[in-house]
């Protein structure tokens, strides 16, 4: 494991100071906790504040995304862990504008205790707090138990609705009912290829050999469903889709957003192959692609591979989806 | 036997000493079914704990002593373990408050009070291939000799056998909660990190306790 | 070497089948020659066209950066080739619109000698076509043959200058002169730490130990100045900007705009762990920062390290750095 | 000796089987100096060649089948050497130009005139450690044997041999053009795969020539 680092253990301070140097037109820490990364110009009077978070390791998620259209503050965590409720609280406090606050994250043990002891401390503060979890992950557990299922690259999406409604001016209780829609309607798939090292134990999250694939790793390394000699990018991409479309079946005349989403070694020339053979199985189905992300939103530090997520979109999701964002890592016009 | 709020210092001290020790072995074992990370996580909240003590010394309760480990650990870790662990100290500094020296009944209620916190927290149920697997038959072993009149030493070594043995049968378990349910039947074959880590801390414990007692006899 | 492509050979085509498809909106393919590729909707009349190019395995350069405020155009090369005339010429009349247009690329033999086959068929049309050849890269040779150096990460620096005195009606003379500026002011040196791999040939582009990083090496894998032992990232940022600053001085007062560009699978968190410590040796000499960039603009397929590059902003240039932008792979607001 | 157009297309086809197998080798050679991809570009143009040859036949004259082949070429790798040796088949085409029959003097002035292109699209001197370094010295000694009035495949040998020479000495050189030349030191004890390539090349169309000969005589 080679890396440009100074300490194992200063890896997330130093990061987020280098982020908010970089960036600062965007975001500020907030004076009590350096891991309470906030907005510097989204937070406004009535608009619903909207707070994603995680461990660390997953950038352009889960600090890249916040600005306007998008989320108001990011609590950050460890590497892979869940942040614990102070960070949690002090964004909540500073993100909420009189409308009440949404938490978003994947549902994972750790971020769900974590998230939701702060969420009980700011209701003791008089800040309404909602959650909505997201579970994208088709792999992580069967059709009958999506709300055990994880969340991974399909969290960006989920943020990118939330996000705009938000910024639309949407109640709480409306951006919790379009977020939750939008959950329901997105299922991700991905594919391993080669483990991320996590800077602190210094060893390979996982072994695969040097013609393996795996299916349905998680972001964190977790192992996945199938491990397999690795195949042509077309079979890949037909086998995510097959597993996306069991689950979620798709008809002529439905409309899908689709992310290709790299998990952090892969090229992006890999990432549009996948993509190419994801369009061509959509197109003979008959169904319509409203839009389309290829690039890497919620990586697993260097991990090799990529996921592809669908979303199957309404109007209003077709709509929210289109608002534009402006964030440090993510921009859309 | 007695326990200061010296010796309790000294306990927490022996236990940050031994997950130490212990962290690359325990990442090792979340490798396997996880994220790799429980003897960083686990690590890092200890350490933090370590440091925290330096603020405190005989004169104060074992009650704000629990208390400032929980907020500690929590806070320096988050993840799955903070908030178990911060539950289970808080829930246990309820029943030491304003005590300065424990008797054994006050250990026993303390750890008591502590898993229950675990239990509450995370819900997870025994046989779920958690922490629990190790902690809950660790407190019906610490119960059950304790109304068969042994000492607490005696009891403790009694509930370390249990947790050890929890430990183990989460081998044979399919994992429900946590990062390592998405695993299924994969995760089969291997010992759970928190089980692990749990049966680590109740050892740890419970050799503090003995060489207090042998000290004391 | 595992990847996510279905045949060696195929891998250009099928990218930019798949990033056509994803971005439909921003691009489309030419009919004669599916390598060239231009913008759906920059091109209008008096605006001077701007292409940029080079090989395959660059991305999101140089494909990605085509749209408003970027370029028009590119003609796509093999894995690290330069494209011949061909599509380059079809690029340029597509994007003529009568103002004439800028090639820019990075100063390799193998594209100027292809670009210039092209200017001179283009000349011969009627259509004037200048040439800005990009040599950020310290590296590559030493201070005073400044025009034989290569160009690396700058190379996206450049194009956002030239983009966007394109996109704000500068005449094509007046487009050269603030892209040879801007050229003139911008350094660039990387360290690498792993190889990359080559897709047709499936080995590594050269061999680093297990504790080995290598500063100065090229986009391309080409060797660099200096192999060592891995160091602290701060000491690593440290050795950076000593070259360039020993290279290009800039004193208090001064202005610079600072990208980091990742080579392709070095994660985000080292990014800005190497920003910090650039923007705290920028604070130490009293030199301002103007505008930041942190992420992957450049990369070298799925090469491991990085690059600190500078450029030196005059007025000008830093309005013409804050012009908006709106590609497929890189948007500004 | 006489070449026929048929004898012509056999001889490039030659060349396209002879790149084909030293791809890797050249591969390995630009690995150490430059991109590593020298023999992957120099067999997607020779292939390509190889294809676009099924185009012509005996009728065609070698100057429009040479001319094809430089397009061709230049089409399919872009590259350095696709102009380098896009140029250096047009100018030869352009001293085939209308025949279908090549004498021993068409040739030899068809190898001046497209090493001369390499030349003048390159710009790079002899001892720049680039394919100049094979093909500048084996056209001097091309020349050099017909003037002492050597046949063709006298000469062409000589060439070769030269080429040969002049391929290994480039593992001497400080590289000044293209990829490598940012090496500087770090270039030296490498031969430069382009120079090896040509030599390659030229090795090929001998041994076509030599054979032809032995099959007339
Ligand atoms: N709901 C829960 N109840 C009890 N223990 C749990 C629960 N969820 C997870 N655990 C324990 O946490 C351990 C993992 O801890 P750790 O690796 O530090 O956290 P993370 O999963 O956030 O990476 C598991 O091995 C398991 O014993
Ligand atoms: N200006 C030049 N004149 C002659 N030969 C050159 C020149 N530049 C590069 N070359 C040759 O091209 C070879 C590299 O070819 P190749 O690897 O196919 O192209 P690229 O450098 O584009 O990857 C070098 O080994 C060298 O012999
Ligand atoms: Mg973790
Ligand atoms: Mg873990
Ligand atoms: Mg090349
Ligand atoms: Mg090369």
């Amino acid at each position: 494991m080679k890396k440009l680092i100074n300490h194992p253990a200063a890896v997330v301070e130093e990061m987020l100071e280098g982020f908010v140097a970089a960036h600062s037109r965007y975001v500020r820490q907030l004076p009590h906790n350096k891991r309470s990364i906030v907005s510097t110009n989204t937070v406004r009077p009535g608009k619903v504040g909207v707070i994603c978070g995680g461990g660390s390791g997953h950038e352009p998620s889960f600090l890249g995304l916040i600005g306007k259209g998008m989320v108001d503050g990011v609590p950050v965590g460890n590497i892979f862990a869940s942040p614990p409720p102070d960070p949690i609280l002090e964004v909540t406090r500073a993100v909420d504008a009189g409308a009440g606050v949404i938490y978003l994250y994947g549902n994972y043990a750790g971020d769900c205790m974590n998230f939701d002891m702060a969420a009980e401390l700011a209701g003791m503060e008089g800040i309404r707090v909602e959650t909505v979890r997201i579970t994208d992950d088709v792999a992580s557990a069967p059709k009958s138990e999506e709300d055990r299922r994880r969340g991974i690259a399909g969290d960006f999406l989920v943020f990118k609705v939330a996000g705009a409604a938000a910024d639309q001016g949407y109640s709480l209780d409306e951006v919790v009912r379009v977020t939750s829609k939008a959950n329901q309607v997105t299922r991700t798939m991905g594919v391993a290829l080669s483990p991320c090292f996590n800077p602190q134990t210094g060893r390979p999250s996982f072994e695969l050999g040097p013609d393996e694939m795996e299916i349905g790793l998680g972001i964190h390394g977790e192992p996945g469903v199938q491990k397999g000699k690795i195949k042509p990018a077309d079979e890949v991409a037909g086998e995510l889709l097959d597993r996306i479309l069991a689950d979620m079946p798709l008809s002529r005349g439905d409309r899908a957003v689709v992310l290709v989403n790299g998990l952090g070694s892969t090229t992006y020339m890999e990432f549009f192959i996948m993509y190419r053979r994801t369009a061509q199985i959509l197109a003979e189905k008959g169904v319509e692609i409203h839009r389309s992300y290829v690039g890497e939103y919620v990586t697993s530090l260097e991990m090799g591979g990529c996921s592809i997520t669908l979303m199957k979109v309404d109007d209003e999701l077709a709509r929210l989806m289109d608002h534009p964002a402006d964030c440090p890592m993510f921009v859309q016009m | 036997m007695k326990l200061t709020s010296a010796d309790f210092i000294q306990a927490l001290r022996k236990i940050a000493d031994r997950i130490e020790q212990e962290k690359d072995y325990l990442s090792e074992l979340d490798r396997a079914v996880g994220d790799g990370d429980h003897g960083v996580t686990m690590s890092i909240g200890w350490q933090a704990v370590k440091a925290k003590l330096e603020e405190f010394d005989g004169n104060s309760t074992c009650g704000e002593i629990c208390k400032a480990v929980g907020m500690t650990f929590l806070n320096a870790v988050g993840s799955s373990v903070g908030p178990l662990y911060a539950t289970a100290f808080i829930r246990g500094s309820a029943v030491l408050q304003g005590k300065t020296e424990l008797n054994e009944d006050d250990i026993v209620q303390f750890w008591i009070a502590a898993v229950n916190g675990i239990l509450e927290r995370g819900k997870a149920q025994p046989g779920e291939k958690t922490m629990v697997d190790a902690w809950h038959p660790a407190m019906a072993a610490l119960k059950a000799s304790r109304e068969a009149g042994k000492d607490l030493a005696a009891s403790l070594e009694d509930a370390v056998k249990a947790a050890e043995q929890g430990m183990k049968s989460t081998a044979e378990m399919l994992s429900q909660k946590g990062r390592s349910s998405r695993l299924g039947e994969r995760s089969l074959g291997h010992q759970d990190p928190g089980a692990t880590s749990a049966y680590m801390i109740l050892d740890s414990f419970t050799h503090t306790i003995k060489s207090l007692q042998s000290l004391a006899s």
